[in-house]
């Protein structure tokens, strides 16, 4: 049992337990914070995995941008110390089928499958690597997705503004 | 970026530098003087349209992750086309005081929209199509919304955007485990890698689904109804025809490109896709009283026949499919067209509000009526070549029995098609929408669109120059 | 110019006149004159066919003409007539005629009323001049539609019901139709090449046998339901009852006969083999058609349901001539729809006329109308009279032409189902005579009538061109019968190559 | 050789004058439509003379038999390479005679009408409906082939239905001119199907052919059967059905005594003289065919007359309706010449049936006519038609009381009159053949004798009613055909039938059978006293046998209630049993499937739209299951 | 195939966990705010499987890291739209629970 061993059970056992407990507190606020513990593991897996920048992002874009724009909207639209009443037990039991029949689904078919294996020598990821392919118009480059991303987010950005804006 | 390039990506380019042109209008425009925007947009996207029509160069930039052809080029000019005719619809709306604060935000959410779709049917790779599909999808859902002051509008804003991001979920998952199957996310190297395994199948399912959520297939339709319906009237025909039409053309793209050694099995998934749609849609459509509603169901039952053309997996199916979306492009827009203009006059959208309308308003009656023609695939309008040909495809294929549920399911829809036109032509009513004379672009817009229901059918250069532009396998 | 295309040409012309009229009278005068033209049209068709044939020029179709339409499918504006066509074609100009001035008088929207109809009439046409099964599927459509509006606007009773069923029947039909011209033209190359929609062309191949049986049900019956075939011929009284006069003769006068026209030009002419073995089945049900259709009849009370069974059983009768294939009776069975045609479009007219006076259908309402309105009742005498077959009126030629054709099998199936056609003579006297007995004859049982009048002008125009048309058929049939028989030996040597 | 070319006109004068008299005689003062017609008639008359003369008197005979020509026969419609359909004007013995026939009685009734019908409304539309049955009268009388013979058989049908029904405000008319016409059309059924069997195996319909040796030749040799039957014999039974029909024989006589509810020269013309024979010469005209191909049918064809000629007889002496009594008293004498036909052989002495039959045709022609316008002539006078209104009339109605004698004295077949000598061949036929019938027959002589003169004496003698004005003879022009009729009804008898209209066309002697001949006038005379003893004066004797009988009285006063039967078969079985059910059928199954098909849409529709329920969760749930539920079908069930 | 004793298997159950975990809460949260944060569950697990995939099968590139760099923008993008949504809803409703939304249906 190595510690990279025990990190990775602690992120998984973490990223698990938070995700369901993000689905099924009844504290919206905690809820929130459920969710950001799940993207904190989320990125340590990815540090695991030795992509930091990626976790990088995961951290600052994910947990730093999108859970504080959720407790910004929390703070907004719901009252703090209110407790949701459960769902229906219908609902539930219909919703768990489904979803764990698609998980056992799921499952199977991962664990059945046996993947194949890139041959060519692995890319080193690190920022050089990084920086280079983000900006590169050749293949496996990705310049275009990246100029391309900002449109939506200037129209993202448009959209939000119209919707949330008040109106006279 | 030479000229080449830009040459061989200039709806994208252009289209961006028109969106940001409306911006920098924007900004300098004075705040009670909006609405020069208007004839401004219209032009700027009208020369714009034109600029597509000249020839261009094709060719694959980026590595393969931006691809065009003449058919993609072809296929863009007619979203253009069909945008250019929204535009058009939603002048008079967009004049209304109430709006008058947001005339560019509208135009530049729709054209940043129109740029992702580019994106998207120009994609090389999964990463792009999915960027382009989100691009195209993201800004529409606060358009659906744009209404603000709506119950309806707010709720379609909401269902839209929650409902597309669960499908977007599925389908990225889709697209992971293909990657993870195949080790790439470019077109061709999927295409190549592409080795049928259980674990395959479910990412190629997940990808369905997805793609059916944009198409609005049964059963990934839900949301499709109740956004219509709530949404404005031209978003309406935007999300119906252009973003419609552009995931049912990418959609095909990639089951004919990349999922070309799948073609079996997903033969047989469009096959039970395409039964539910049109029969789903249409047991619902029956029912429907509100037109936008109304037309949404419809639109729902016209893309279970898309499905048809497709299934052809040959030149000749790919071909119906754009023949079709282009007939259906004119074909729903002049309904939507229609409900626009009296959405716009009366605020009334309902089927019992139309009744009697042709004594009092018999163009747009009459409009209405060959619109719903070309939508039920009846001759001599242009909607029965495009069914035809869709029919011909799935034929070509040996599907006799989906056709033959197919044309039962086309004589369904005239049966509430024809509803339409017994509320206009033959119900009486004592106080029918008044007498009213429509605006100088709504008339421009359903004139095109009239032109266009006529001469698409008949005029053969159409198809073959679509033919010969198609491929298959 | 080709002759053929005035067919197509007229009725958009005058169309377009009738847009361009101001007022009521301007319409009804612009539609007159553009099927009058159009009448004219056809006489001289048929002595430029006539006039070709003695020059000499055998080819099976006359005054082809080919435009490639949509290369990359085969398809094709393909038209030509044989003598079959220009008789159904010359059927179509009369009972249009006669339809604009039967509905002179219409009041709620006249023009699109005759527009309607002119549509109706041009998908006829080009059903009638097709060669291609995709332009005939077309044309097909076309003529259907209109009957929507026609019905639903102008008709009346339960009328939006009986429009609504009669089009959704008939294009459920035109489904099973599609799929039986998918079956065709995906087998019309069996061996490689080119497919096609090809009529002719397709008739010079043989399609796989098993092709045929899967897709010859399809197609006759596609076909069938617009020929009121059993048990699919239910749209056809509801339809006729609701309709107004001149759509109720158009339907049953010339658009029925689509169904028959296209069992044989189609269905039975280009899959030979499936037609001979599974003619028994449709012989059947239409002998069924034969009688049920005039047991149906005599129970009813509404003149126009009264007559809707009655085309069902003389539609019928033309599907069972149709698939006896022989000579004699494929003659007759033509015959029969000419016949037919003339005079249920006479009978439509007079029921319509006498509605208009009456205001009501039923015959137990009305009664002793010979002393009211001597003309139209005599017409209705001479409409009934042809129906049950008198000699020396159209019907009683088609159907002995079809009873000796249909006798021309010797076996005991066909003996029977042939004798038991014939027997719908008598069940046709029955009713018909009920009917005039009844309507016509008897006392006037309700003095609000002694007041009505009798036909006008533009009534008389109507029905005497209808009765001369029965009655030249009926007195000199030879040309008629001589028209088509030469024009049958095509499909003839197709039935028999099996 | 003789041109007989010209006889074309006896056909084209009576269709022209319809044409005119139907198309504008309502332009023309009634009474020059009648004048009209009666000239064309007349003429046409003039020219059946002429065509008689010339073919009797000045053709040549080849081998002593008289020559079939055909004078016209053009196609009318091609059927098939070998079948056509022609028409045509065909002259033999037979035609000849029946032109005569038609001729003189259609210009007697025509004439005759001009006083009987003047002032009726429609009398334009009479004149144009006698040319019209004249015509086809006279085109089936000369027919070249069956089929022109069906055509105008038909059209004689139509002719007659359109005169039954002249008075159409009357609903008793408009009931019995359809019934004539369903009978006779349900008849003609059996006579189509005759033709279609005989001209499949004969391959022609013409009768020179299918007459003469070939045609015989190819029916007799016909050796497939069904139910028992050769083809050929179920072909001439068939054939003989639509005699029947139109000659109202047992079982298919329910219409001729209703048929007389037409105005009475009508009933003079075509349910007296003419198209009620119609049956009796297709028989003849095909005679051969059934003496050699189908003797069995012969046999039945002479039961059936028989046995109606004795049924109607019975009947008529019950009838107070001085129509109906004429009508049954039609039906009788037809028995009578369908009898003759039956019992008859082919061939020279052989052949005397056919020659009686066709005698009795000719001289029955003339004195019933003459008894139905001298009826019409009592009509005329007393507005009735019903005996018990009558009595006494010999002193008002001199000229009718005469002819009407002299026609009863002829149909009761006393010496010398027409009917005797005509009768009487009928009964030596039948002696020579079958006894039993030829019992009957005398029966029904006697018969006979004693209903025409129970109606004679009720009506010119007996006790004289109230009349509401005094009844006065008709017109000269009424009469003068009742003085010609009666002359010929006289003088006729001594035609030399054998001479002229014989089964093989050759001429053969007769001679009257006086071992025959004394019995039958005897029982007419014993027939004419009994009902002189009932009906003279006016007296009790007639109710107390009324009484006596009872119940056979009533049966055959109502006819044997085979009326009601007909209506029960037409009401119960075809209207409630077949046309009601179908209809209903139609409506709930047929058309109920279609609506259902229909409903269930509709219905489908309504149950799932709660799917659709407005929830964003529920549509997700969809979504996710209609993944999960698409990935398991084609992971798992998929091949 | 492993990596420190650790499978891809491992990153996959976790990333499947995940996903339907994020499914669940989707179908059944009343508050339109949870259900956005079971998207973004969904979005995150969707990234794991690309990182995974990329960096035990096919680590010659970084498709899939790139990809799961976009997702995360487009996340992004989603989020900020969406809560402007709910804001919009939050106004004309007063109330951001999901089964309250429903004017529109059937």
């Amino acid at each position: 049992m190595t510690a990279y061993k025990i990190m990775f059970y602690l992120f998984a056992a973490m990223i698990i337990v938070f995700s369901i407990l993000t689905v099924t507190s009844r504290r919206i606020l905690r809820a929130a914070v459920f969710l950001l513990f799940v993207l904190i593991s989320t990125a340590g897996l990815y540090f695991w995995l030795d992509y930091q920048f990626m976790a990088g992002v995961q951290l600052a874009l994910y947990a730093g941008g999108i859970v504080v724009l959720i407790i910004f909207s929390i703070l907004l639209t719901s009252h703090i110390d209110q407790k949701f009443s459960q769902p229906h037990w219908s609902k539930r039991i219909m919703a768990a089928t489904a979803a764990l029949s698609g998980m056992a689904l799921c499952l199977l078919l991962f664990l059945q499958h046996t993947f194949i294996v890139g041959t060519n020598p692995p890319i080193k990821n690190d920022m050089t690597n990084i920086g280079t392919q983000l900006l590169s118009t050749e293949h496996n480059g990705f310049a275009l997705p990246f100029e391309v991303i900002s449109i939506l987010l200037l129209a993202a950005m448009i959209a939000a503004i119209i919707i949330a804006k008040k109106g006279k | 970026m030479n000229l080449d390039q830009f040459l061989i990506m200039r709806h994208e380019l252009l289209l961006i530098g028109v969106v940001l042109l409306l911006l920098i209008a924007e900004v300098f425009s004075k705040s009670e003087k909006k609405h020069f925007m208007i004839p401004f947009a219209i032009i700027l996207f009208l020369l714009y349209t034109i600029v597509g029509f000249l020839p261009a160069k094709t060719g694959v930039l980026f590595g393969g992750m931006y691809q065009t052809s003449e058919l993609v080029i072809l296929f863009k000019n007619i979203l253009n086309v069909a945008v250019f005719i929204i535009l058009l619809q939603s002048a008079s709306w967009l004049r209304k005081d109430i709006n008058h604060e947001r005339i560019s935000e509208f135009y530049i959410i729709l054209l940043s929209s129109l740029i992702g779709m580019n994106f998207m049917i120009s994609a090389g790779d999964f990463l792009m199509f999915y960027l382009g599909l989100e691009t195209a999808t993201i800004p529409l859902t606060a358009l659906a919304a744009f209404d603000k002051y709506k119950n309806k509008s707010a709720e379609a804003g909401i269902k839209f955007i929650l409902s597309s991001a669960l499908s977007s979920g599925i389908l990225l998952f889709g697209l992971s485990i293909l990657y993870g199957t195949t080790g790439s996310i470019y077109f061709t190297e999927v295409a190549e890698k592409l080795v049928a395994s259980p674990l395959l199948v479910l990412g190629f399912i997940f990808f369905v689904s997805g793609m059916s959520f944009k198409i609005s297939l049964v059963p990934f339709h839900f949301w499709t109804a109740d956004v219509y319906e709530g949404a404005p009237v031209n978003v309406t025909s935007f999300l119906s025809v252009v973003s419609k039409g552009a995931a049912a053309f990418i959609f095909m793209v990639i089951l004919f490109t990349v999922f070309k050694s799948l073609s079996n099995m997903w033969g047989d998934v469009l096959y039970l896709l395409s039964i539910l749609t049109m029969t789903i849609g249409n047991l619902f459509a029956m029912r429907q009283k509100n037109m936008k509603r109304f037309l949404a169901f419809s639109s729902i039952a016209q893309a279970g026949f898309i499905l048809l053309g497709i299934m052809g997996a040959s030149e000749l199916g790919m071909t119906s499919v754009v023949y079709f979306v282009l007939v259906y492009v004119f074909s729903n827009l002049a309904a939507f067209g229609v409900v626009s203009v009296i959405s716009d006059k009366t605020g009334l959208e309902s089927m019992d509000d139309y009744n009697g309308m042709y004594r009092t308003n018999p163009k747009l009656s009459l409009i209405m009526m060959l619109a719903l023609f070309s939508l039920a695939g009846i001759p001599p309008v242009a909607g029965f070549f495009g069914k035809f040909f869709l029919f011909t495809s799935a034929a070509s294929k040996g599907y006799y029995w989906l056709v033959l549920i197919a044309v039962l399911n086309a004589t369904i829809s005239l049966y509430y098609y024809l509803l339409v036109v017994k509320a206009m032509f033959i119900n009486k009513n004592d106080t029918p929408i008044a007498k009213f004379k429509s605006t100088f672009t709504d008339r421009l817009a359903l004139i095109i669109c009239v032109a266009g229901i006529f001469a698409i059918g008949f005029a053969s250069p159409i198809y073959e120059l679509i033919r010969s532009l198609s491929f298959g396998f | 110019m080709n002759i053929l295309a005035l067919f197509i040409i007229i009725p958009i012309l005058t169309i377009i006149g009738i847009l361009s009229t101001k007022d009521h009278r301007g319409t009804r005068i612009v539609s007159a004159i553009g099927m009058g033209l159009q009448l004219i049209t056809s006489v001289v068709l048929i002595y430029m066919f006539y006039a070709e044939r003695n020059a000499g020029n055998h080819a099976d179709m006359l005054f082809m003409v080919d435009y490639m339409w949509f290369e990359s499918l085969n398809i094709h504006y393909l038209v030509g007539v044989d003598g079959i066509s220009v008789a159904m074609i010359a059927l179509t100009s009369v009972v249009t005629f006669a339809g604009v001035f039967a509905s002179w008088e219409v009041k709620d929207l006249p023009r699109e009323f005759f527009i309607s109809l002119i549509v109706l009439a041009t998908g006829v046409f080009g059903f009638f001049i097709s060669l291609d099964l995709f332009t005939m599927f077309l044309f097909y459509e076309v003529a259907v539609i209109p009957m929507y509006l026609l019905i639903g606007l102008w008709g009346s009773g339960p009328k939006e019901y009986s429009a609504m069923k009669l089009t959704l029947m008939l294009m459920g039909g035109s489904a099973l139709l599609l799929v039986g011209l998918f079956g065709i033209y995906f087998n019309s190359a069996p061996n490689g090449g080119q497919l096609t929609f090809n009529i002719l062309e397709i008739s010079k191949i043989t399609i796989p046998m098993e092709a045929q049986r899967f897709f010859f049900p399809f197609t006759f019956i596609g076909f069938g339901i617009l020929g009121a075939l059993f048990p699919f011929h239910t749209w056809s009284p509801d339809g006729h009852a609701s309709a107004p006069t001149a759509v109720s003769m158009l339907h049953a006068g010339v658009l029925m006969k689509l169904g028959g026209y296209g069992c044989f030009r189609v269905a039975m002419f280009l899959m030979p083999g499936a037609a001979h073995e599974l003619a028994w089945i449709f012989i059947i049900l239409t002998a069924i058609s034969v009688v049920y259709g005039a047991f149906g009849a005599i129970w009813q009370k509404d003149l126009k349901y009264i007559n809707a069974y009655s085309s069902v059983s003389h539609c019928g009768l033309v599907l069972f001539a149709l698939l006896m294939m022989n000579e004699t009776a494929m003659d007759g069975a033509i015959i029969q729809m000419i016949s037919h045609g003339l005079m249920t479009a006479l009978f439509f007219a007079l029921i319509g006329m006498i509605y208009g006076r009456t205001h009501t259908r039923m015959i137990n309402e009305m009664g002793g109308l010979m002393k009211i309105m001597p003309f139209l009742a005599v017409c209705y005498v001479i409409a009934g009279l042809a129906s049950l077959g008198l000699p020396g009126l159209s019907g009683f030629v088609a159907e002995m032409t079809i009873f000796v054709g249909a006798f021309q099998h010797p076996d005991t199936f066909h003996r029977v189902v042939t004798i038991l056609a014939c027997s719908s003579i008598v069940v046709t006297a029955v009713y018909i005579l009920r009917v005039v007995g009844v309507l016509l004859f008897g006392p006037v049982r309700n003095d609000e009538f002694l007041k009505l009048t009798d036909a006008k002008w533009f009534e008389k125009v109507s029905t005497v061109t209808l009765i001369l048309a029965v009655a030249f058929i009926g007195i000199v049939p030879i040309w008629l019968s001589d028209l088509i028989r030469l024009s049958l030996k095509p499909i003839l040597d197709q039935l028999s190559s099996f | 050789m003789i041109n007989f070319s010209y006889t074309i006109w006896i056909l084209i004068i009576p269709i022209f004058m319809f044409l005119l008299l139907g198309l504008l005689g309502m332009k023309f003062k009634p009474i020059i439509s009648g004048v009209l017609g009666t000239i064309g008639l007349g003429v046409v008359m003039l020219l059946s003379y002429y065509a008689a003369y010339q073919y009797f008197f000045q053709l040549p005979r080849i081998d002593d038999a008289y020559q079939q020509i055909l004078a016209h026969n053009i196609t009318w419609l091609n059927l098939s390479a070998s079948l056509q359909i022609k028409m045509g004007v065909f002259i033999d013995p037979i035609s000849v005679m029946m032109l005569v026939v038609v001729s003189t009685v259609s210009f007697m009734v025509h004439l005759y009408s001009i006083g009987y019908m003047k002032g009726e409304k429609g009398f334009q539309r009479f004149y144009a409906f006698l040319s019209l049955f004249t015509f086809s009268m006279l085109g089936l009388v000369v027919a070249t082939n069956i089929f022109q013979m069906y055509i105008f058989w038909e059209l004689v049908g139509v002719s007659s239905f359109l005169l039954i029904g002249f008075y159409y405000e009357r609903p008793s008319a408009v009931a019995a001119s359809k019934k004539a016409f369903i009978v006779t059309r349900f008849a003609d059924l059996g006579f189509l199907v005759g033709i279609l069997l005989l001209s499949y195996y004969t391959k022609s319909f013409d009768f020179l052919n299918i007459t003469g040796p070939v045609g015989i030749e190819v029916t007799r040799n016909l050796t497939q059967t069904f139910l028992g039957m050769s083809v050929a014999t179920w072909a001439l039974l068939l054939i003989f059905m639509g005699g029947a029909g139109k000659s109202a024989m047992f079982p298919l006589h329910i219409w001729l005594p209703d048929a007389m509810e037409g105005p009475t020269p009508v009933s003079a013309l075509i349910h007296a003289a003419t198209m009620v024979v119609a049956g009796v010469y297709l028989v003849a005209r095909l005679f051969p065919l059934y003496s050699f191909a189908a003797p069995d049918a012969l046999t039945v064809i002479s039961y059936v007359g028989g046995f109606t000629s004795l049924f109607a007889a019975v009947i008529a002496c019950t009838q107070f309706d001085i129509k109906r009594v004429l009508a049954f008293s039609t039906l009788s004498q037809i028995g009578y010449m369908m009898l003759a036909l039956g019992v008859s052989g082919y061939g020279g002495e052989k052949g005397v049936g056919y020659m009686a039959s066709m005698f009795h045709l000719f001289t029955h022609a003339m004195f019933k006519a003459l008894l139905f316008l001298g009826a019409g002539s009592i009509i005329h006078a007393v507005h009735s038609n019903y005996m018990n209104e009558m009595g006494g009339l010999r002193k008002y109605l001199p000229i009718t009381h005469l002819t009407f004698l002299i026609a009863c004295l002829t149909i009761a077949g006393l010496f010398p009159l027409s009917g005797f000598w005509s009768k009487d061949e009928i009964l030596v036929a039948a002696y020579e053949h079958n006894m039993l019938l030829f019992w009957v027959e005398y029966l029904v002589a006697g018969l006979t004798a004693f209903y025409m003169f129970r109606l004679y004496f009720r009506v010119f003698w007996n006790k004289e009613p109230h009349y509401h004005h005094k009844p006065h003879e008709s017109p000269l022009v009424m009469t003068i055909p009742l003085m010609f009729l009666a002359v010929a009804s006289i003088f006729t008898g001594f035609l030399p039938f054998s001479k002229m209209i014989t089964s093989d066309r050759l001429p053969f002697e007769t001679e009257t059978n006086l071992m025959v001949a004394i019995p039958s006038v005897a029982i007419g005379l014993v027939g004419i006293l009994i009902a002189f003893l009932l009906y003279k004066k006016d007296n009790t004797r007639v109710e107390k046998i009324v009484k006596g009988l009872g119940g056979v009285y009533t049966t055959i006063y109502n006819k044997f209630y085979i009326d009601e039967v007909y209506m029960f078969v037409t009401k119960k079985i075809i209207f409630n049993l077949i046309s009601r059910p179908v209809a209903w059928f139609d409506r709930h199954v047929v058309d109920g499937f279609m609506n259902g098909i229909a409903g269930v849409t509709v219905l489908a529709s309504r149950k799932i739209k709660g799917a659709q329920s407005g929830q964003l969760q529920h549509y997700a749930f969809f979504f996710v299951l209609g993944a999960i539920a698409f990935a398991l079908i084609f992971i798992y069930l998929w091949q | 195939m492993e990596r420190y004793g650790i499978p891809l298997e491992g990153f996959l159950v976790i990333s499947t966990a995940m996903f339907f975990i994020g499914i669940y809460g989707f179908l059944v949260r009343k508050n339109l705010i949870t259900m956005l944060m079971s998207i973004e569950l969904i979005l995150n697990s969707v990234n794991i499987n690309f990182v995974a995939f990329n960096s035990y099968l096919f680590p010659e590139n970084m498709q899939g890291n790139f990809f799961a760099l976009i997702v995360v923008a487009i996340a992004a993008a989603e989020a900020s739209v969406a809560i402007a949504l709910i804001i919009n809803i939050y106004r004309r409703f007063s109330s951001i629970e999901v089964e309250d939304i429903d004017e529109m249906k059937y």
